[in-house]
């Protein structure tokens, strides 16, 4: 998965989750968490789509790696 | 159009579920409807097969009007007349008086062989503007007929004035006596789906009480003002804009209920701190091990350890009501779910302490996509025992909620948050978080309020139990 | 039993009262035109004499009983002529408080009980009251007005018989006005000679001139004290002759402007003021002076009525009730 | 005081010694009224007294209730303290006058001077065929009237108890005794004395309905309290015993407990008494209400002569029962 698809990826799937976010304005190194109001459960629903849509197996132990846009993006594309 | 809120005089078909030829059960969602306040799901009250969709989807038209005709299961052939079948309201004209359905673009309505009709009014456009004079529209407004749902005797068609005072003599408006109405509210039960055994089927207290014990009927409660279809079959962006009308009587509802509760409960606090270590590590092995759709959060332990306290301080699970508390026989657990962009909504996860965490965690996920989609179904709105909610998510220390009336007990969590903490003597950085209860003073005493801390504390420092 | 005075001087006492009255009445048309009194209010004008006359009978300790036409009973019975003003302004500085009205005027303190505006409804208070009196053994005359209309309602006879069947001390004093409102007496009553219908119970009973008020008062001293020394209940019927409406103001169909005139003609007061002329009695200053004396109080009557307070309504039920329900 | 065991006693009886009671406490007190005397009181209440306390204090009068009724108000004004009887309430329209226009009204346009401590008693009600002229139960037009208070004992002992404290009372009371409850016989404690006059009581304690009556009705009231007992329906049985001014708080206290009533009447059901009761349940209790407000009074006729007519017009237990019966359902 290139940076650009795991960055399309990240955004359709936060589209869907939180679909009043302007993912435009989002900043690569926002905690998305924060900006974008997600809880936990918001949080569980956006590692299983993407772990559904990028075919990666998503462990808890990763989650901090799927704290911003940028680094997220690096852990698509890293693998 | 079924009435699914007190205040409701119409609905947009938002989608059918089903087509003509469907077998459908008693139960069964066939469609969606959005009111002013929600998108909510319209259950089939009769089994059989849908003959048509009268009501087309998008339509607005007023509760009473017949959304759709099924032909009923019927064991035998031809038994009693026609009844309603979606368009259960309890509150508007049905039927004319023929029985017969008559959809203005068919003409004559089709009498399918075999069955028969089980629901027939006349289909109202949506909003036509009544063929009536100003004098007969004033006589409707006194009378509180709406004139839509009445069938025109006069010239043309035209609304007559004893056509509304027929109308408004209709066994239209519910029989429920002003006791029953006054626990209805308490209870916030919703009268419509109540069956009243009284002289001419009339409501009376004990129905309500009864349709309560029974885990029954939808009670009264501010719905969810979500986007509704548009959420849920999400199409981008552009789709997905609350509307400001709504939001604003969600507000409403929210400032009613919570100003109720602060005006009729003293309210009385207790809060605690809780070491989440062990049930942290447990959860982080499990989930460590879980498929991906079956991990769970932390706030799936918090809600079946609050749950099972709940059992175990049963004077904390029921409802404040005609200045008695009446215990619950189960422990339903209200779940304060926020919604993108402002208001909140507490559908309930039935039965919640005899579900595995597991199964909680699934239901938790279920009912948060539901409701933030705005379509969570009525008795969920409606049957908490008791609330919980959880703000720990937003980062915030601790909660100390507002008790939503007639319960008489809600718990707050806050964040799970490391630091430093003593244990056996030593200090250490441990995972800790703030427990609160919210009681009503009537019911219950601090000290209650605080053994049902201690239990719950006690519950989650043994996860595996959980 | 009251001491008669010297002539001259109780001559000016009783054209004084009579005066009082009539300016008190007069006044009363003008306030009641200018909107500031109101109900029904019936004016005693021309019939000063009796109430004038029969007071002279009384003595502190008895009692009356009056009709709706009683601004001149009380006045002459002794009730502050401001606290009467203030009742007819609706003041709670009125003898009633202000809950009465020009109609109900009340004074237990000189025991006037009442004006009632019903036709003959006092008839048995005054029995009531002379029978209280006999059981506890008080040697009070209770004197009861009424008017002619009175003498053909039921209560008439029931009180006229009771009264005389207990022997109980009721002097009673039929203002014979001649009309019942604006039914005449001969249209009303086959017996138009009432001393002879009270004589039919067994009272003794006489016609009196009550255009004449020493006439009255002679025929009420002899009745009263006829009462007092326990011959029972006496009965006076008092020829008199109201000059005005009914009540403030009729059309008065029902009689002729010319029999109102030849009443005048013998107007009490006049009649009384000539007599002391002739006799000396009276000058002119003199008359001037009564005139100035009374249209002093009148007016501070009405100043101070004016000013006096209304009863909050907050106090709306008041006197409903003497208990209320603990 | 001695607690001596309770005599049986008639109603009439229990009447009598109240009067006896009050004749010898207070030298104020006087009877008077039709045949009080000689002939000892149409229903004998009075009788013996005559000859006790002699013709000043049992006073006959002749058949004129507006003259001895107004005497009696102003025997009141002059310092006494009277009892007129009069003998049933059909007669008191003779002396209507003088109870609306003075007895109720004198306190109040004399701005509070002239208080009337007057008692007036008399018998009410039907169920002896004594057809149209002698059957009226008109306590609830008395009931209307500002300034009146109004009483209907039931029991003995508030035949034997409220006259006195009516006596005491600054106020005009009006005691309606009912007809049929003279012969009425019981127990009676020697040692009873005044009661208050100002409240209700509960005769029979249940949950499921309210039961209102009072005077000749609660007999037959609490005999269909028994009978729905029996259908496992447990009846409140109020009795009214102060018709003006109503207790309002005993009556809705029960309302809230039961949520159902029933309100027994003799009177004529338009403008009755039990209409009273009603309206005001609705606007105190509306929402403790779980079923109609039931009202059994009596037919709209004129009473008529023949026994089974004279039955079915007055209320009867059975339908007491039946309108207890559809309110609880």
């Amino acid at each position: 998965m290139t940076p650009e698809q795991a960055s399309k990826t990240i955004k359709s799937v936060l589209g869907e989750i939180a679909p009043d976010a302007d993912l435009d304005a989002l900043s690569p190194d926002a905690d998305l968490r924060d900006t974008l109001g997600l809880d936990s459960l918001d949080f569980l629903n956006f590692v299983e789509m993407l772990s559904e849509r990028s075919g990666k197996r998503i462990d808890e132990d990763d989650y901090p790696q799927l704290a911003t846009l940028a680094s997220g993006v690096a852990f698509l594309a890293g693998r | 159009m079924p009435v699914l809120g007190a205040d409701m005089d119409e609905g947009t078909v938002l989608e059918w579920l089903v087509k003509p030829g469907d077998e459908v059960h008693k139960g069964d969602v066939i469609a969606v409807v959005d009111t002013a306040k929600s998108a909510i799901d319209v259950e089939s009250f009769h089994t059989g097969t849908i003959e048509r969709l009268v009501t087309p989807a998008g339509d607005t038209v007023p509760v009473g009007t017949v959304l759709a005709v099924i032909r009923e299961a019927t064991p035998g052939a031809g038994a009693a007349g026609p009844e309603l079948a979606v368009a259960p309201s309890a509150g508007q004209p049905a039927a004319p008086a023929d029985g017969q359905p008559a959809a203005p673009a068919a003409g004559q309505p089709v009498q399918p062989a075999g069955g028969r009709p089980i629901a027939a009014v006349t289909q109202t456009p949506a909003r036509r503007m009544p063929n009536a004079t100003p004098v007969v529209r004033h006589a409707a407004a006194e009378l509180g007929v709406d004139l839509a749902t009445v069938r025109g005797s006069g010239r043309s068609g035209a609304i007559t004035r004893s056509d509304v005072e027929q109308a408004a003599a209709a066994p239209g408006r519910d029989r429920v006596t002003p006791l029953a109405r006054r626990v209805a509210a308490d209870l916030g039960v919703d009268l419509s789906a109540v069956t009243g055994t009284g002289p001419g089927g009339v409501v009376r207290a004990d129905d309500v009480r009864r349709a309560v014990s029974a885990g029954g009927p939808a009670r009264e409660t501010w719905q969810p003002a979500a986007p509704a279809r548009e959420a849920r079959q999400p199409h981008g962006p552009e789709t997905i804009s609350r509307r400001p009308e709504k939001a604003e009587a969600m507000r409403h509802a929210i400032a009613r209920l919570m100003s109720r509760s602060k005006r009729e409960i003293p309210h009385y606090y207790v809060s605690n701190t809780v070491d989440m270590a062990t049930a942290l590590t447990w959860l982080r092995e499990r989930n460590r091990s879980a498929e991906m759709s079956a991990r769970m959060v932390p706030a799936a332990l918090l809600l079946k350890a609050t749950a099972l306290a709940a059992r175990q301080v049963p004077e904390l699970n029921g409802f404040w009501i005609e200045d008695h508390f009446v215990p619950a026989p189960s422990v339903h657990l209200g779940v304060a779910i926020s919604l993108r962009g402002g208001g909140l909504i507490t559908p309930a996860i039935h039965d919640a302490a005899d579900l595995p965490a597991s199964e909680l965690m699934t239901r938790l996920r279920d009912l948060a996509s539901r409701a933030r989609a705005g379509r969570v179904r009525g008795s969920e709105l409606t049957d908490a025992t008791i609330t919980v909610t959880n703000l720990g998510d937003q980062g915030v220390e601790s909660v100390t909620g507002v008790i939503y009336p007639p319960q008489v007990a809600l718990a707050g969590f806050g964040k799970i948050t490391e630091r430093p903490w003593a244990v056996g003597g030593l200090l250490g950085v441990r995972p800790l978080i703030a427990t609160t209860l919210a009681a009503d003073h009537r019911a219950t005493d601090g000290y209650t309020g605080a053994r049902f801390l201690a239990v719950l504390a006690d519950l989650l420092q043994q996860p595996e139990e959980l | 039993m009251t001491p008669r005075p010297c002539a001259a001087g109780h001559h000016a006492g009783l054209l004084r009262q009579m005066v009082l009255i009539r300016r008190f009445e007069e006044q009363c048309v003008e306030l009641y035109s200018a909107g500031e009194i109101h109900g029904f209010v019936h004016l005693y004008i021309g019939e000063e004499a009796v109430a004038v006359g029969v007071n002279q009978a009384l003595a502190p300790g008895d009692s009356i009983v009056s009709t709706y036409r009683e601004h001149g009973h009380a006045l002459v019975r002794g009730i502050p002529i401001d606290a009467v003003m203030a009742e007819m302004y609706g003041k709670s500085t009125g003898c009633s408080g202000g809950r009465g009205g020009s109609m109900h005027l009340f004074d237990v303190k000189t025991r006037f009980y009442g004006g009632n505006a019903i036709v003959g409804g006092g008839l048995p208070l005054a029995v009531g009251l002379a029978l209280a009196d006999r059981m506890r053994g008080d040697s009070r005359v209770t004197a009861c007005f009424f008017g002619d209309g009175a003498v053909a309602e039921g209560e008439f006879h029931e009180c006229l018989n009771l009264a005389a069947l207990w022997q109980l001390p009721v002097l009673f004093c039929c203002e014979n006005n001649l009309y019942a409102m604006g039914t005449a007496l001969a249209r009303a009553q086959a017996q138009t000679d009432l001393a002879v219908r009270a004589a039919s119970y067994g009272m003794p009973s006489w016609p009196v001139d009550g255009m004449d008020v020493l006439a009255v008062e002679q025929a009420a001293r002899h009745a009263a004290e006829a009462v007092r020394a326990g011959g029972g209940p006496h009965f006076l019927e008092l020829r008199t002759y109201r000059y005005r409406a009914h009540s403030m103001y009729d059309p008065e169909r029902y009689r002729d402007k010319a029999e109102v005139e030849q009443w005048k003609q013998r107007d009490p007061i006049e009649a009384l003021a000539a007599r002391m002329r002739d006799a000396g009695e009276l000058a002119d200053k003199d008359l001037a002076a009564i005139e100035a004396e009374v249209s002093a109080q009148i007016t501070k009557a009405i100043e101070t009525a004016r000013a006096d307070p209304l009863e909050p309504v907050s106090s709306l039920t008041r006197f409903v009730y003497l208990r209320e329900r603990s | 005081m001695t607690s001596a065991n309770p005599e049986k006693t008639s109603y009439r009886e229990a009447m009598r010694a109240a009067l006896r009671e009050a004749l010898r406490k207070d030298d104020r007190v006087f009877l008077m009224g039709e045949d009080v005397g000689r002939y000892g009181g149409c229903f004998a209440v009075s009788l013996g007294l005559l000859e006790e306390f002699g013709p000043e204090r049992i006073r006959d009068t002749p058949l004129s209730e507006s003259a001895f009724v107004g005497a009696g108000i102003g025997a009141a004004l002059g310092g006494m303290r009277p009892i007129v009887e009069i003998m049933t309430v059909n007669f008191s329209l003779l002396a209507l006058d003088q109870i609306m226009n003075n007895a109720a009204t004198l306190l109040h346009m004399s701005g509070g001077q002239v208080p009337v401590p007057l008692v007036i008693r008399m018998a009410t009600g039907a169920g002896r065929q004594v057809a149209a002229q002698h059957s009226h139960s008109l306590e609830g037009w008395y009931a209307h009237i500002p300034g009146l208070r109004i009483v209907a004992p039931a029991t003995l002992e508030d035949a034997r108890g409220m006259l006195w404290t009516a006596l005491e009372d600054p106020d005009p009371v009006l005691i309606f005794e009912h007809g049929s409850l003279y012969n009425m016989t019981g127990p009676l404690s020697p040692d009873a004395g005044a009661v208050d006059i100002d409240t209700a009581a509960i005769r029979h304690q249940g949950t499921d309905i309210t039961l209102i009556a009072y005077g000749g009705t609660l007999g037959k009231t609490l005999d269909a309290a028994g009978e729905l007992s029996g259908a496992g329906i447990s009846a409140d049985v109020i009795d009214l015993r102060t018709l003006r001014p109503l207790d309002d708080a005993t009556i809705m206290a029960s309302v809230r407990r039961t949520h159902r009533v029933v309100i027994v009447d003799e009177g004529w059901r338009s403008g009755s008494l039990a209409a009273e009761i009603s309206a005001r349940i609705m606007e105190q209790a509306f929402y403790d209400l779980d079923a109609p407000v039931e009202r059994v009074c009596s037919a709209e006729v004129p009473m008529p002569y023949p026994r089974h007519l004279e039955e079915a017009a007055l209320p009867q237990v059975p339908q007491i029962v039946a309108a207890a019966r559809r309110a609880v359902g």
